[in-house]
């Protein structure tokens, strides 16, 4: 029907945006991913044979996942390795991790909006939709841990035959709210965005089932100038709402452990020493997928070296934050000058827990110094490595926060040991399978670049050309 | 205990005990775990209401009915109260009127419900490995006792285990009667025949020891477990507490070959060999003989011996008030020795009683009354029987309630001794060792189940009264024996009741009737004689001149803690060691191993569960590079197919001395016994027709390892100050406060003025319960812990449970000890319920909350499992059911206390300060209009605490036992810096520096 | 009007062109009734129609005091009033502890309230609409732009489609069609 | 370009939406309808005996406590056991057919086995003694069982409904001395009640509502 251009190699350039895209080559770019043109499915078995072991693999692990689950809740929460006093195990850990990497989409999207940042737009669309799944599973994990998860749902206000209510100050029914809010308001995010887009998908798709599917979703979306002004006014709002909401998340999860009094868990820093922690993992995950993504999808066009680099630069940035809290808390710990926290910080140093310790410190404060080199944030493999590092950190510190404090608290004669059982392992397994998996359904299906804004990119950018 | 009303009288007889547990409460309960199970709106399974076809006369339906009974420990009675939920007995509590409890009860005592309902008790007569009937078996034993008679029993020997009941006596003096040539034999694994002997060498006949504790102002413990679980342990532990209490306050040192209760009482206590201790003795024996001021300076060999000789000087200075115990470890030497120097010190008959034993063949003798008169043939010893066995001199043996072929010594070759018996038969609570082994086996009633009566170590009797039907179907000894006694079978009840008729009118005392129900119902019998002690035949003590000087059969052939240099090197294979066979401090010697109550409590020291373990001193360790967990063999000379054990490193045990619990290894004795720890027995040698206590070994690496459930990992406070101490004043004056020392008492009152809060504080307007613990008193003895566990249905768990950190106990006993390991401190830990409860905000579902009089609830029908509470708990005192641990099977859900909610998988539990207890006794004082006075509530914990450690009550109320005990200078709170404002508070340690033994004083 | 005419559709290539295109018409005729279709929201699209301001902003306020108030009643009620429990000694009404809960309900109700809102008063979901009879309208969400001349209220006055598609063709429409419903 | 649907087609599609919303409202139905306690009014425990409270209460006029003997000193109202049967029924009736498990009972010594009208989960620890002794009447929980010829439950017995009481007894309670009373007892002036809840010591409720009241 209309002329299509080819798309020009990666240009080393630092635009966000490498030139010659139209509108409409842009959008049939995007849109034949999904729509099976160009899409890696497409292609001979030789092309394909990555994508369908990457589903099969990802799936048996949402299987195991499955499986696994029901056993839990036949057998009790015992299978974990938790016990008294470390009552809290991987668990818990998986749960602040994965909410941690649920953090980096909504921010990217919102707080990049609204600070008019124009390289959020080619990254934002599938950054949400990690969010959204990283978000889910940590959801999962807390009524995993229950020792009567069939009554999580006493969590919830609801009037019933005892007349009694959850417990408000407890920091778990804040983050079922926290939680739950964060959920539906970046699904909301995430949806309205999508609107447009899939009105394209729907104009685009040429079998009737594709048509509906995307069709009834578009909600019949017409592009009416009417809707645009209004659209354009609900979704700035929503990144507002989103931008204070994306702190309070994480800080009412770093609150599960400030308001107990265990050494360790009892700490002011951990608010804004969770949050930075969380878009450090956050960002660290995005470039973990982008980088595959752009290779197997040849979208070096949309995602840009530049992207990597900034990306980069805020890992960067988190980790010195990261760092800052570390270094804060053996401060606080020693100045304050009480016998538990010292005690907890010195087996941290040199406890049974250290190696972890000193591996996260590696990870997460000095991996991340090669970023102040250019050649290295814009060195692919190199950043690759490096974001699979502060993955593997973060996850570290936020084993030790949750199992080492409470691993030797006040009475000498309670002290006890951690050690992750057979299923502990399997369960942070899986859920990772369960993300992968997740994650390359939404690859498969729906657009992973937000087309409309790649649209509006592409006509600002040949406008700056033209002046 | 429950109160006085409900104490009632009931002469049983074992019909109208229901012969089955009431069926309705355990329906009940276990209808309990489903209904549990169900999604909280879901209806339980419809049940049955069975009402009696008869209602017992006094019975109340869902009231507790209390009886009176008697427990044997060793053969010697422990009076108690058995609690019964309509017919169900579900609680022991001590009885305050008899001697050997006064209203406390050891661990043993409470664990006794648990082996009474235990499954795998003996169910059915068995014939080589048949089972058989008791027609057959009758027949066959009348036939046989026929053939006897022909010899006049030349052939035939009993076995018994330690015998008090005088019941019991007179029908084995009976059957003696009948069969002249007939031999009487007893064995007591937990007994010392070195102790027997020497009692027999001093006194010429059979007697045991009594201390009166609370006379004495020194006690000095050789190697004596004075508050172990024998028959006087907890009587023991009141008495020196009394005497502690006292002002002067007494002393107490202890000298150990390896950690027993006394040392954590002691006010200084010395590491050492039994050979050393027996050293020490000979040098006091000799210094007091010479009336010498001090110890002769053969004591420069020992080491510390200035240390020796301030002991030394304290004895002389309590003259007639002290106390010298001797322990099972040493010889007989050592014994006599220690007989000497009671005598010499003027201790017997003040402080020190030998009373007579088995002279009570008619009870109008009680013993220690010390008649002469037609005393039956004292028992002979079980090397002897083995002996005979073994030159086919025995054609029938009949052991009663005993275990030989795994309690006797592995030296002695019983069990294929026992092969050569034609016929042998067994009476026990298991289908045991003996059981298999032997031609026939019966199995044998628990104390609760049938009539009997027996001796307090002290020489008070009291009736063995059942309170419940037989559960399976087993037979009293007394029902045995009478048919060895007279040839016919006589009911325990008649046989029982016969003895008594005869002694009351031995007596000439009046009404048999009115006095065999007063004798039931207060559990004791009215006893008037007056305590009389042995005295030592004359020259007694000659020998030991004589023969002083010469090595005492026990003693170690090298000098201990030295070793020869090849065993010095690490590398060498074997290693020359002293041995100590120790009565264990939960099975004892083997007859509580399918206990699993006792099972999972840890010992005081090594807080092992499920497992025994070899227990060597740090340096002995280092020096052979043993590490916790590694498995040695041992051998004797005598025999080097040896045994395997692991090693457990003990600070505080003597150097070059291994220690052995007793009571592990078993094979044959149910599935909760089997699979656990090793052996000893096996190793046991005899030497002069005397089963060693202490012999020394050959000690092989193998490389092997174990691993240990251990409840405590950290004993060091960590320079924190979970227990304090205050030292007492030099001029001791009356009241305990005022001994207290100044800066002693500023420390301690830190814990009283409360730190200031953000929020205001709750009203408690009605009552505000409390309780506090008495460091001074606490000795660690455990009995809290099983009491609590039966009161509370808290579940048992198994040891790769304990060894993941998931025990359960209510109230566990934290023990802290000094890096030296001779100062230890036993520290009762459970919830503290604090006023600002930090467990309580962290609840999502409000499971957790303060009731209107200050206790910290918890309702498990609410909890969800988010173990936040637990996380935040800084006492760490909640315990979490990871799997379904609690056992709803018949027999677990008939002993369970109706009372209290059986808990389900998934939902935290704690102390509750014995809420049943509470709402009890508010009910009751809500009836009668009244509130509820000071001691209406007494808790589990409280209620059987030997020393009364353990205080609670209402601290609203100022004239409470609580608030008093809260208000002396010593009460302080557990981590009071982090303003939880618990309600539980301990009272400090007191100190007397004077006592310590370190400088010479005055 | 003549029954059975929705509008006249022009197609434009660039979103200058259709720019031009409105102002021209507007210029022309100031009450005419346009409605444009673009790809993505275009610069300056809502200035040439002028299009009234939203009421979303206001729609997300009410939403928000909406949800606080109610999350901080819900709190306050269950502990105060329902079901007063003494909580590790906590007074009844600790507020600064319903701070989170009060917080997160605003944002919930801020949110709802704009997507809701926003999809409400665009008239969404509308599956079926006149427009999509537009030959190559499924252009509209790839790389063109339209523009639709809808005829006025009053049937009286005649809507000449002859003269709207010429005009538009003039204004550099690539193709001009009639819409019908 | 086509509609993607007719107008037929999305009247049709608006249709098959409506499914899953009444899906949902018929769940939440169902769990509300689920949650209400399961009370089945009318409905009766078939019994061994088809005892008639209506008869023993309503016609003769026996008092509770004659059969029902620990209600005051227990937390069990106690069940009558065969011998209290027969003390009457030793005389009357004694050759009634419905009467046969009663001598059955007698004469093997096995219980007669009755089915529960009223239970309560064993996590819930109620006592009689003290609710009779704090004027709670027999009727405020087992209702008009002298109008019961076969005994009913018409109480839900759930949280909600015990502590409607507990939380206000004022109204709900009798003076002691007409617990046992059936039928509806003379209203109380408002002082009357007052003084009638300081007699019982039921003005402060912080007790009555403590979770550890019931629950252990």
């Amino acid at each position: 029907m209309t002329e299509r251009k080819t798309e020009t190699a990666d240009s080393p350039g630092t635009s966000v945006l490498s030139a010659g895209w139209t509108p409409g080559s842009v959008t049939d770019k995007i849109s034949g991913i999904v729509l099976g043109r160009g899409g890696p499915w497409t292609r001979g078995w030789s092309e394909h044979w990555r994508w369908r072991t990457a589903i099969l693999l990802t799936f048996s692990g949402v299987l195991v996942f499955l499986a696994s689950s029901t056993w839990l809740f036949m057998r009790g929460v015992g299978l974990f390795g938790v016990n008294i006093p470390v009552a809290w195990g991987f668990a818990l850990g998986n749960f602040v991790w994965w909410i941690g990497i649920g953090h980096a989409g909504t921010f990217i999207s919102a707080i990049l909006l609204l600070l008019r940042q124009r390289w959020r737009t080619s990254i934002n669309r599938y950054a949400e939709a990690m969010t959204l799944f990283a978000a889910g599973i940590a959801g999962i994990f807390p009524i995993l841990h229950l020792g009567r998860p069939w009554f999580a749902y006493w969590l919830m206000p609801y009037p019933n035959r005892m007349e009694l209510w959850p417990q408000w100050r407890s920091p778990l029914v804040w983050d079922i709210f926290a939680i739950s809010t964060y959920l539906l308001v970046s699904l909301l995010f995430w949806y309205v965005g999508l609107i447009p887009d899939l009105a394209s998908l729907r104009d685009k798709a040429r079998t009737r089932g594709k048509q509906l599917a995307y069709g009834l979703f578009a909600l019949g979306w017409r592009g009416d100038a009417h809707h645009w002004h209004r659209y354009e006014t609900a979704y700035l709002l929503l990144a507002g709402l989103a931008t204070p909401l994306v702190v309070s998340v994480h800080t009412v999860v770093s609150l599960d452990f400030s308001i107990g009094n265990t050494p360790g868990y009892h700490s002011t820093i951990f608010p804004p020493y969770f949050v930075a922690g969380a878009l450090f993992s956050g960002f660290a995950m995005v470039i973990t997928l982008a980088i595959p993504l752009r290779h197997y999808f040849n979208l070096q066009g949309f995602i840009t070296l530049r992207h990597l680099d900034l990306a980069a630069k805020v890992i960067l940035a988190c980790s010195l934050i990261v760092a800052y809290g570390y270094l804060s808390e053996i401060f606080t710990a020693y100045y304050s000058g009480d016998p538990y926290e010292i005690h907890m910080t010195e087996d941290r140093f040199t406890g049974i827990y250290a190696p972890v310790y000193w591996s996260y410190i590696f990870c997460n404060v000095l991996v991340p110094q090669a970023l102040w080199w250019r050649g290295v944030r814009r060195k692919v493999s190199i950043l690759l490595i490096v974001s699979l590092l502060i993955n593997i950190g973060m996850w570290m510190e936020r084993f030790l926060i949750v199992v080492q404090s409470l691993h030797q608290d006040y009475l000498p004669s309670s002290w006890g040991l951690f050690v992750p059982s057979f299923w502990d392992w399997i369960f942070l397994l899986c859920s990772i399978a369960l993300f992968v998996w997740l994650f390359l359904m939404f690859i498969r299906y729906l657009p992973m670049i937000s087309m409309a804004e790649m649209r509006g990119l592409v006509q600002e950018t040949a406008e700056e050309n033209a002046s | 205990m429950r109160h006085p009303p409900a104490v009632r009288f009931h002469e049983t007889t074992l019909q109208d005990l229901p012969a089955n547990p009431h069926r309705r409460r355990l329906l009940k309960l276990m209808a309990a775990s489903t209904a549990l199970a169900g999604t909280g709106c879901t209806q339980a399974p419809p049940e049955k209401i069975m009402p009696y076809v008869n209602m017992p006369e006094g019975m109340v339906p869902g009231d507790p009915v209390f009886y009176a009974s008697t427990l044997l420990r060793n053969g010697f009675g422990i009076g108690v109260l058995v609690e019964t939920e309509s017919g169900r007995p579900i609680k022991i509590e001590g009885n305050t009127a008899h001697p050997a409890s006064l209203g406390a009860a050891d661990a043993q005592t409470q664990a006794a419900i648990l082996t009474l309902w235990d499954p795998e008790r003996s169910h059915t007569i068995m014939h080589r490995q048949e089972i058989s009937t008791r027609e057959a078996m009758l027949s066959m034993l009348i036939q046989r006792l026929d053939e006897e008679s022909q010899t006049g029993g030349r052939g035939l020997r009993l076995l018994t285990g330690p015998v008090s009941s005088p019941t019991l006596l007179s029908q084995i003096n009976a059957m003696l009667m009948r069969f002249p040539n007939a031999q009487w034999h007893m064995h007591d694994p937990a007994d010392s025949d070195a102790r027997a002997a020497a009692a027999l060498q001093v006194f010429g006949v059979p007697a045991r020891t009594l201390y009166h504790l609370e006379q004495a102002a020194v006690v000095l413990s050789v190697d004596a477990d004075l508050f172990g679980p024998s028959a006087d342990g907890v009587r023991n532990a009141h008495d020196f507490l009394a005497a502690r209490r006292r002002n002067p306050r007494a002393r107490m040192y202890a000298l150990e070959s390896s950690p027993n209760l006394c040392g954590s009482l002691a006010d200084s206590r010395q590491a050492m060999s039994p050979g050393e201790m027996e050293n020490m003795l000979e040098m006091m024996a000799a210094a007091l003989s010479n009336g010498a001021a001090a110890l002769s300076n053969g004591g420069a060999s020992l080491k510390s011996s200035s240390w020796l000789n301030r002991l030394y000087r304290q004895l002389l200075r309590a003259r007639g008030a002290c106390v010298v115990a001797a322990g099972h470890s040493l010889s007989l030497r050592a014994h006599v020795l220690v007989w000497h120097i009671n005598t010499m010190l003027g201790n017997l008959g003040k402080t020190v009683y030998a009373l007579e034993q088995y002279a009570a063949q008619q009870p109008g003798k009680a013993p220690g009354s010390g008649s002469q008169t037609a005393r039956p043939r004292r028992p002979a010893s079980l090397p002897e029987l083995t002996e005979a066995m073994r030159n086919d001199q025995v054609s029938t043996l009949v052991m009663v309630n005993v275990n030989p072929v795994y309690d006797a010594p592995g030296m002695l070759a019983f069990a294929p001794a026992l092969e050569h018996v034609p016929c042998s038969i067994h009476t026990g609570l298991y289908y045991d060792e003996t059981g298999r082994r032997a031609t026939w086996h019966v199995p044998q009633t628990h104390e609760l189940e049938s009539w009997s009566d027996a001796y307090s170590h002290d020489g008070i009797a009291s009736i063995v009264q059942p309170v419940i039907a037989p559960l399976y179907g087993a037979y009293s000894s007394h029902e045995l024996m009478s048919v060895l006694a007279s040839g016919q079978t006589a009911s325990a009840h008649a046989t029982t009741r016969a003895t008594w008729q005869e002694f009351w009118q031995a007596r000439g005392e009046a009404e048999f009737e009115q006095q065999w129900q007063a004798a039931l119902s207060c559990g004791v019998i009215a006893s008037h004689d007056k305590l009389h002690t042995l005295h030592p035949l004359q020259g007694a003590f000659d020998a030991l001149k004589a023969e002083s000087g010469a090595q005492p059969d026990a003693r170690p052939p090298n000098p201990p803690g030295v070793m020869t240099p090849s065993a010095a090197k690490p590398s060498s294979a074997t290693i020359g060691i002293t041995a100590v066979l120790a009565n264990d401090s939960n099975l004892v010697a083997g007859e509580f191993a399918n206990n699993a109550w006792l099972q999972e409590l840890p010992r005081p020291y090594s807080k092992i569960t499920w497992d025994n373990a070899a227990l060597i001193s740090p340096a002995s360790a280092r020096q052979h590079a043993l590490c916790n967990g590694d498995i040695v063999s041992l051998s004797t000379a005598d025999d080097d197919t040896g045994i395997l054990a692991p090693i457990w490193i003990m600070p505080g045990q003597a150097n070059g001395v291994i220690t052995l619990p007793l009571g592990y290894g078993r094979s044959h004795a149910g599935n909760t016994a089997q699979g656990h720890g090793f052996d000893v027995f096996a190793l046991q040698g005899v030497n002069g027709g005397l089963a060693l206590r202490t012999f020394s070994v050959t000690m092989r690496r193998t490389g092997q390892r174990h691993d240990f459930a251990v409840t405590q990992h950290e004993l060091h406070t960590q320079g924190r100050e979970p227990v304090r101490n205050v030292e007492t004043r030099r001029d001791s004056a009356p009241s305990n406060s005022s001994r207290v020392s100044e800066p002693a008492r500023a420390r301690a009152r830190s814990g009283e003025n409360e730190t200031p809060s953000l929020y205001p504080g709750h009203e408690y307007s009605s009552y505000a319960w409390g309780m506090t613990v008495d460091l001074d008193a606490c000795i660690g003895c455990n009995a809290c812990a099983i009491a609590c566990q039966a009161e509370n249905n808290i579940p048992v768990v198994g040891p790769e449970q304990v060894a993941m950190g998931r025990e359960m106990h209510w109230i566990r006993i934290d023990l802290y000890r000094e890096q030296s390991g001779n100062r230890t401190q036993f520290q009762p830990m459970a919830c503290q319920h604090c006023e600002n409860a930090p467990c309580e905000i962290v609840c999502p579902v409000g499971a957790t909350m303060h009731d209107s009089e200050g206790l910290n609830i918890q309702v498990y029908n609410r909890c969800v499992g988010t173990r936040f509470c637990s996380n935040n708990c800084p006492y760490k005192v909640r315990h979490f059911n990871f799997f379904q641990f609690s056992r709803n099977d018949p027999s677990a859900a008939a002993h369970a206390n109706p009372d209290v909610t059986v808990r389900q998988r998934g939902v935290m539990e704690k102390c509750t300060y014995c809420l049943q207890r509470i709402s009890h006794a508010r009910i009751q004082a809500q009836k009668a209009g009244r509130p509820i006075r000071d001691g209406d509530i007494v808790t589990a914990c409280q209620a059987t605490c030997p020393t009364n450690a353990i205080v609670f009550g209402d601290t609203n109320d100022p004239d409470s036992e609580v608030s008093r005990s809260k208000a002396s200078p010593r009460n302080y709170a557990v981590l009071e810096e982090l303003n939880t404002r618990p309600r539980t508070t301990y009272l400090a340690r007191l100190d007397d520096p004077a006592a310590r033994l370190e400088e010479d004083d005055d | 009007m003549k029954p059975g005419i929705y509008g006249v559709m022009g197609r434009f290539s660039t979103p200058d062109d259709l720019l031009d295109a409105i102002l021209a018409m507007r210029r022309t005729d100031p009450h005419i009734r346009l409605e444009v279709y673009t790809p993505y929201a275009v610069e300056g699209l809502a200035e040439a129609l002028d299009l009234p301001p939203s009421r979303i902003p206001r729609l997300t306020l009410i939403g928000g005091m909406l949800g606080a108030l109610g999350g901080y009643f819900m709190q306050w009620y269950a502990t105060v009033v329902s079901f007063p429990q003494n909580i590790g000694g906590r007074p009844l009404n600790s507020w600064p502890m319903f701070i989170p809960v009060t917080f997160e309900m605003a944002i919930l109700g801020a949110a709802l309230a704009a997507v809701f809102g926003m999809l409400f008063l665009n008239g969404l979901p509308r599956l079926y609409h006149p427009v999509f009879n537009t030959p190559c309208f499924d252009l509209a969400s790839r790389d063109r732009y339209f523009l639709c001349i809808r005829p006025q209220g009053d049937p009286t006055q005649r809507f000449d489609v002859a003269y709207y598609r010429q005009a538009l063709s003039q204004l550099g429409a690539v193709d001009t069609d009639e819409i019908r419903p | 370009m086509a509609q993607l649907l007719e107008r037929s087609q999305v009247l049709l599609i608006k249709l098959i939406l409506l499914v899953p919303v009444g899906l949902v409202l018929l769940t939440i139905a169902g769990m509300v309808w689920r949650t209400t306690s399961p009370v089945e009014p009318g409905v009766a425990v078939p019994q061994p005996i088809p005892f008639s409270h209506k008869h023993h209460v309503g016609d003769d006029g026996i008092d509770c406590r004659y059969c029902h003997t620990s209600v005051e000193t227990s937390a069990s109202a106690g069940m009558p056991s065969t011998g209290i049967c027969l003390s009457c029924h030793s005389q009357l009736f004694r050759d009634a057919p419905a009467l046969g498990p009663l001598h059955e009972s007698m004469r093997t010594g096995k219980p007669i086995q009755w089915n529960r009208v009223y239970d309560l989960p064993d996590f819930v620890f109620f006592n009689h003694s003290v609710h009779v002794k704090k004027g709670v009447a027999c009727v405020t929980c087992h209702g008009r069982v002298d109008q019961m010829p076969i005994l009913v439950r018409n109480e839900s017995l759930d949280m909600q409904w015990c502590i409607g009481c507990h939380r206000d007894p004022t109204g709900k309670v009798v003076s002691p001395s007409h617990v046992t009373r059936m039928g509806t007892l003379p209203a109380l002036s408002e002082d009357e009640r007052r003084q009638l809840l300081h007699m019982l010591q039921l003005e402060n409720t912080q007790r009555l509502t403590d979770c550890s009241t019931c629950h252990r």
